[in-house]
């Protein structure tokens, strides 16, 4: 084991190091069972990066699994970068939503690019090419200074990323209410098309076959960001806050264009972005789900900064890298690919037939850990819940009918709400037609883009309305689904399928647990009624500041299916004389 | 009659700029790689728009000093049809095949949606199917797209009738609204708005279609000439 | 008056995409020698002389023209003559 | 080793959208005696020293760093002790 002047298996267990890096009691001493002795300093990170809510959902596990997930035409359901639903002729959609959350409430700026660019990278590494990027952002008022900065900033850097690789962004929604004010809501969504057999997973499959890496070099960013992410926005998790993850988005467009020319290559045989926890999730996780191990020399990967540990590198989250497993031998044909790109794809290890993860460094073991144990043990945490107290006094209430006197009054102060307001001063910043495909954008019920050579067009919305959800969760989650149906439907669309964004409080607090069941169990509910199965999703958790969480806010992205173009409808008023129907209760 | 697409790592309006030609103007189309290019073989040149370079230092400068820039160079001066539209203006004035400068936007934020121009010179190989004086929407996207000259050059720019659109609602700043110039010869042109995202009515919106069938008449009209 | 000459750094170990991208064009070109480019901004703030400037510049620089979460600053300031 | 310092600053007449804009930000934040900002690049160029240096660097600005039609440079070059 290393000899490196690194804390000690023991002072690790002593001193409680394991605690900092968010890692419970219970949860260390599981860690001790698995491997049969103390973890070291490298060790004890990976566990740590791994069994946090962000990459075990140890907390939300049992609640995901409620959701309907299955349908004729899901090709991929959830568990890869990203959920596959069929479109006919061949083709399919692919999408999901990811948070970044903490990280935009440190750096708005980055935070919200780098955010655009992970999901991103989702899509691309199931072989598909992004077609589309849509948002789902909350902060508190804008009075305060610091919110409108917190609200321009993410706006910028949405823009700032999605223009330059040239993803058009072409929907979202933005509410605004005090619940948010510590801990802003960023979540992005992308919507990618693909061919059938251009579906790729992330699996290190073939005993012997290489793994490389392709991308940014590693620095020291976002160390513990996974953790950083699973944990309450306090004074103190500000201090020990990661190293500012700045995004790339060239360099993110230049890994699109190769990575994409490189699924079409027989050599290729899995492939998947480095997420939060970098190469430690990306690496286990290919492995696990092949039911194979791997073995990586950290001498071999790209390193931006001097004398960087093993810990340091397998935690880092610097942005744009890919690993890839290729067939042994063949690593020539691949590194061609991206060197017309100016890439550097390096053998960074090899797929072994032991299911362990094994990491060297300077010629010494610095981890050697069953995978499955990485990937598949983290503990499931079935969280007591209870019924809030605000609920039931709310309950308890007699409906309210407002008395309205002045309806225009009442109309233009309603229009005044910046959660109401025209959100063009948002989208006006978004490149939202790049690639000449969007039929229907920002401003419309939902966005509609065609499919290029046929005659169908994808229709895609986010919707939540947290305040409902907060009233009354289960209802509420039920809305969620519905008004995405709506504005799906209200396109001339037949929704496919959704993704979910589930932004909540702390899962250890029981009501806010509450909050989670029985918003998806609304969800659920509605998903079923639908007929639109869930494929993907994101669960960010610990959203609060100053003891105070925000509103429940699981965001629904839903894309669905014009047949044809001719069928497509917006929201506007396309003509004088034309008759207005109100149609519902 | 053959277009080629020059594609700059970070360009990304390349393959819309691809499929306008080719899917509305009809016409022979290949996206180029800036490395392996010999633009000998086309007998026109379009630069795309999008991030070259992710528009790091100045948008378009690191492209203008690439290899393949001698190449449009040489292009210019057998009098073919260059158009850069939105970054390959910025790299047709980084490059010094049209005069003037970019800089970021009067108010400092990326901006997307369609414009008002005016037709100023209807007589340009790329605007011959507009009419002179004739108002049209076409769509911008940029963050950089508040043109600059010096007094001197806005003169020489007017007296010889380079400014070919201008916008009528100036939304970025630039020196006499302007939203594209040609070059002294006529062959070069420059513009911020995307006329390849405006070809199919599909999309809301045709009228920069008719710039591409100005080159094709332009060229049509030489070649049944030179025949 | 006063000119402030305002320095502003990406600070060590932050990701500087611009600085490569730039350093690379360099070596293109046929720089081979340049090793590494980091690009920063350069602000000049004419201001009139003010009891305190120098706490004043830092305050400005701590609240707008950096941003402390990944860049650093320095100042120089100027006498103007009028 | 030298560390050569590369200032790009707007043409005076050019207008600066971006100096314009903190400048407002400044007075707003109560900086009333802040009366011209102007905002350019500053970079750090690390490279092997060469014979014309000096040539060099000039060379780059023009050719690279520094677009004549709207901006100036100026440049110091040190000498970085490894
Ligand atoms: N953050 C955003 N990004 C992109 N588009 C947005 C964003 N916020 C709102 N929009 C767009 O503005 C329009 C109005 O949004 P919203 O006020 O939420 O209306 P609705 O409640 O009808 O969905 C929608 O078309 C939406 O796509």
């Amino acid at each position: 084991m290393s000899s490196m002047l690194e804390i000690s298996p023991k002072e690790i267990e002593q001193k409680r190091l394991y605690a900092e890096m968010g890692l419970s009691d219970q949860e260390y001493k599981q860690v001790v069972e698995l491997l049969g002795r103390r973890p070291n300093h490298t060790e004890i990170g990976l566990f740590s990066v791994m069994w946090s809510e962000h990459c075990s959902y140890k907390n939300s596990k049992p609640l995901l699994k409620k959701f309907p997930t299955e349908g004729p035409h899901v090709l991929q359901g959830p568990g890869e970068g990203a959920g596959v639903i069929d479109i006919g002729d061949n083709q399919a959609v692919v999408f999901k939503v990811e948070s970044h959350n903490h990280p935009s409430a440190v750096e708005p700026y980055q935070g919200a690019a780098t955010g655009v660019g992970g999901i991103i990278r989702d899509v691309f590494s199931m072989g598909a090419r992004p077609i589309a990027l849509l948002n789902s952002l909350r902060f508190g008022s804008l009075k305060h200074p610091r919110i409108k900065y917190l609200f321009e900033e993410v706006v910028r850097g949405i823009a700032g990323y999605g223009n330059c690789v040239g993803v058009p962004t072409v929907g979202g929604e933005v509410q605004f209410d005090d619940s948010y004010e510590g801990n802003p809501l960023v979540n992005a969504m992308c919507v990618g098309l693909i061919n059938h057999d251009d579906i790729q997973k992330g699996i290190a499959a073939g005993v012997g076959n290489t793994v490389m890496y392709v991308g940014a070099k590693t620095g020291r960013d976002g160390i513990h960001g996974a953790t950083f992410a699973s944990e309450e926005l306090s004074e103190e998790a500000e201090s020990r806050r990661p190293s500012v993850q700045v995004g790339d988005p060239f360099m993110e467009k230049l890994l699109i264009e190769a990575c994409l020319e490189v699924i079409h290559h027989d050599a290729l045989v899995g492939i998947q972005d480095m997420g939060a926890a970098g190469l430690t999730s990306s690496a286990s996780e290919m492995a696990s789900k092949a039911g194979t191990g791997m073995e990586m020399n950290l001498d071999h990967i790209p390193q931006r900064e001097k004398n960087m540990t093993p810990y340091e590198m397998m935690l880092s989250e610097s942005q744009e890298r890919m690993l890839l497993v290729i067939e042994k031998g063949r690593e020539r044909e691949i590194s061609e690919i991206f060197k017309k790109y100016d890439l550097e794809a390096v053998a960074v290890g090899e797929v072994i037939e032991e299911r362990r993860f094994r990491l060297l460094h300077h010629g010494e073991v610095v981890a050697d850990v069953p995978v499955d144990a990485l990937a598949e043990d983290a503990p499931v945490y079935h969280q007591p819940s209870s019924v809030p107290e605000y609920y039931k006094e709310f309950q308890a209430m007699e409906t309210y009918q407002p008395i309205i006197e002045d309806y225009e009054e009442t109309l233009l102060q309603l229009l005044q709400q910046p959660t109401i307001a025209s959100k063009e001063w948002v989208y006006d910043q978004y490149d939202s037609m790049v690639q000449t495909n969007t039929v229907v954008t920002a401003g419309s019920d939902a966005a509609v883009l065609r499919v290029r050579d046929t005659k169908k067009a994808l229709a895609m919305t986010t919707d939540c309305n947290s305040r409902y959800i907060y009233l009354d969760p289960e209802t509420g989650g039920k809305i969620a689904v519905a008004e995405a149906a709506r504005n799906i439907v209200c396109s001339g669309a037949r929704p496919l399928g959704l993704t979910d964004g589930l932004n909540f409080g702390s899962p250890e607090n029981p009501e806010i647990f509450w909050q989670m069941e029985k918003s998806v169990d609304g969800m659920s509910e509605a998903c079923k009624v639908l007929d639109a199965p869930v494929i993907s999703g994101n669960v960010s958790l610990y959203n609060e500041s100053y003891g105070k969480a925000i509103y429940p806010t699981p965001i629904v992205g839903m894309v669905g299916l014009v047949e044809d173009t001719s069928h497509i409808t917006r929201a506007d008023f396309r003509q004088a004389g034309d008759l207005i129907y109100v149609i519902g209760k | 009659m053959k277009f080629a697409v020059v594609v700059f790592p970070g360009s990304n309006c390349d393959r819309d700029m691809y499929h306008a030609v080719k899917d509305s103007l009809n016409e022979e189309v290949d996206l180029v790689w800036y490395q392996d290019a010999d633009l000998s073989e086309y007998d026109v040149i379009l630069l795309p728009g999008g991030f070259s370079y992710g528009d790091y230092l100045r948008s378009g400068a690191i492209a203008s000093t690439s290899n393949i820039v001698q190449q449009i160079k040489e292009a210019a001066a057998q009098k073919k049809p260059v158009l850069g539209v939105c970054n390959g203006f910025q790299v047709l004035l980084e490059s010094g095949l049209l005069p003037g400068a970019m800089l970021p936007n009067r108010d400092l934020k990326f901006m997307c949606h369609h414009e008002e121009l005016r037709v100023e010179n209807a007589e340009t190989m790329f605007s011959s199917e507009y009419q002179k004086g004739g108002l049209i929407h076409l769509p911008i996207a940029h963050g950089e797209g508040n043109y600059y000259c010096d007094d001197a050059t806005y003169q020489q720019l007017k007296d010889n009738e380079q400014i070919v659109f201008t916008y009528t609602n100036n939304p970025n700043g630039s020196t006499g609204d302007i939203a594209g110039i040609v070059n002294e010869t006529g062959n070069v042109l420059g513009m911020m708005p995307h006329p390849e995202r405006a070809v199919e009515s599909l999309l809301g919106n045709a009228d920069g279609l008719r710039l591409f069938q100005s080159i094709l008449m332009y060229w049509r009209n030489n070649h049944v000439i030179h025949a | 008056m006063r000119k402030v000459k305002v320095y502003i750094t990406l600070k060590e170990g932050v990701l500087d995409p611009q600085g490569k991208a730039v350093k690379n064009s360099l070596n293109t070109l046929d720089y081979a020698n340049v090793n590494e480019v980091r690009v920063g901004k350069y602000m000049e703030v004419m201001m009139e002389d003010a009891e305190n400037l120098e706490a004043q510049v830092e305050e400005m620089c701590e609240k707008l023209l950096a941003n402390p979460v990944i860049e650093d600053y320095s100042y120089q300031i100027e006498e103007v003559i009028a």
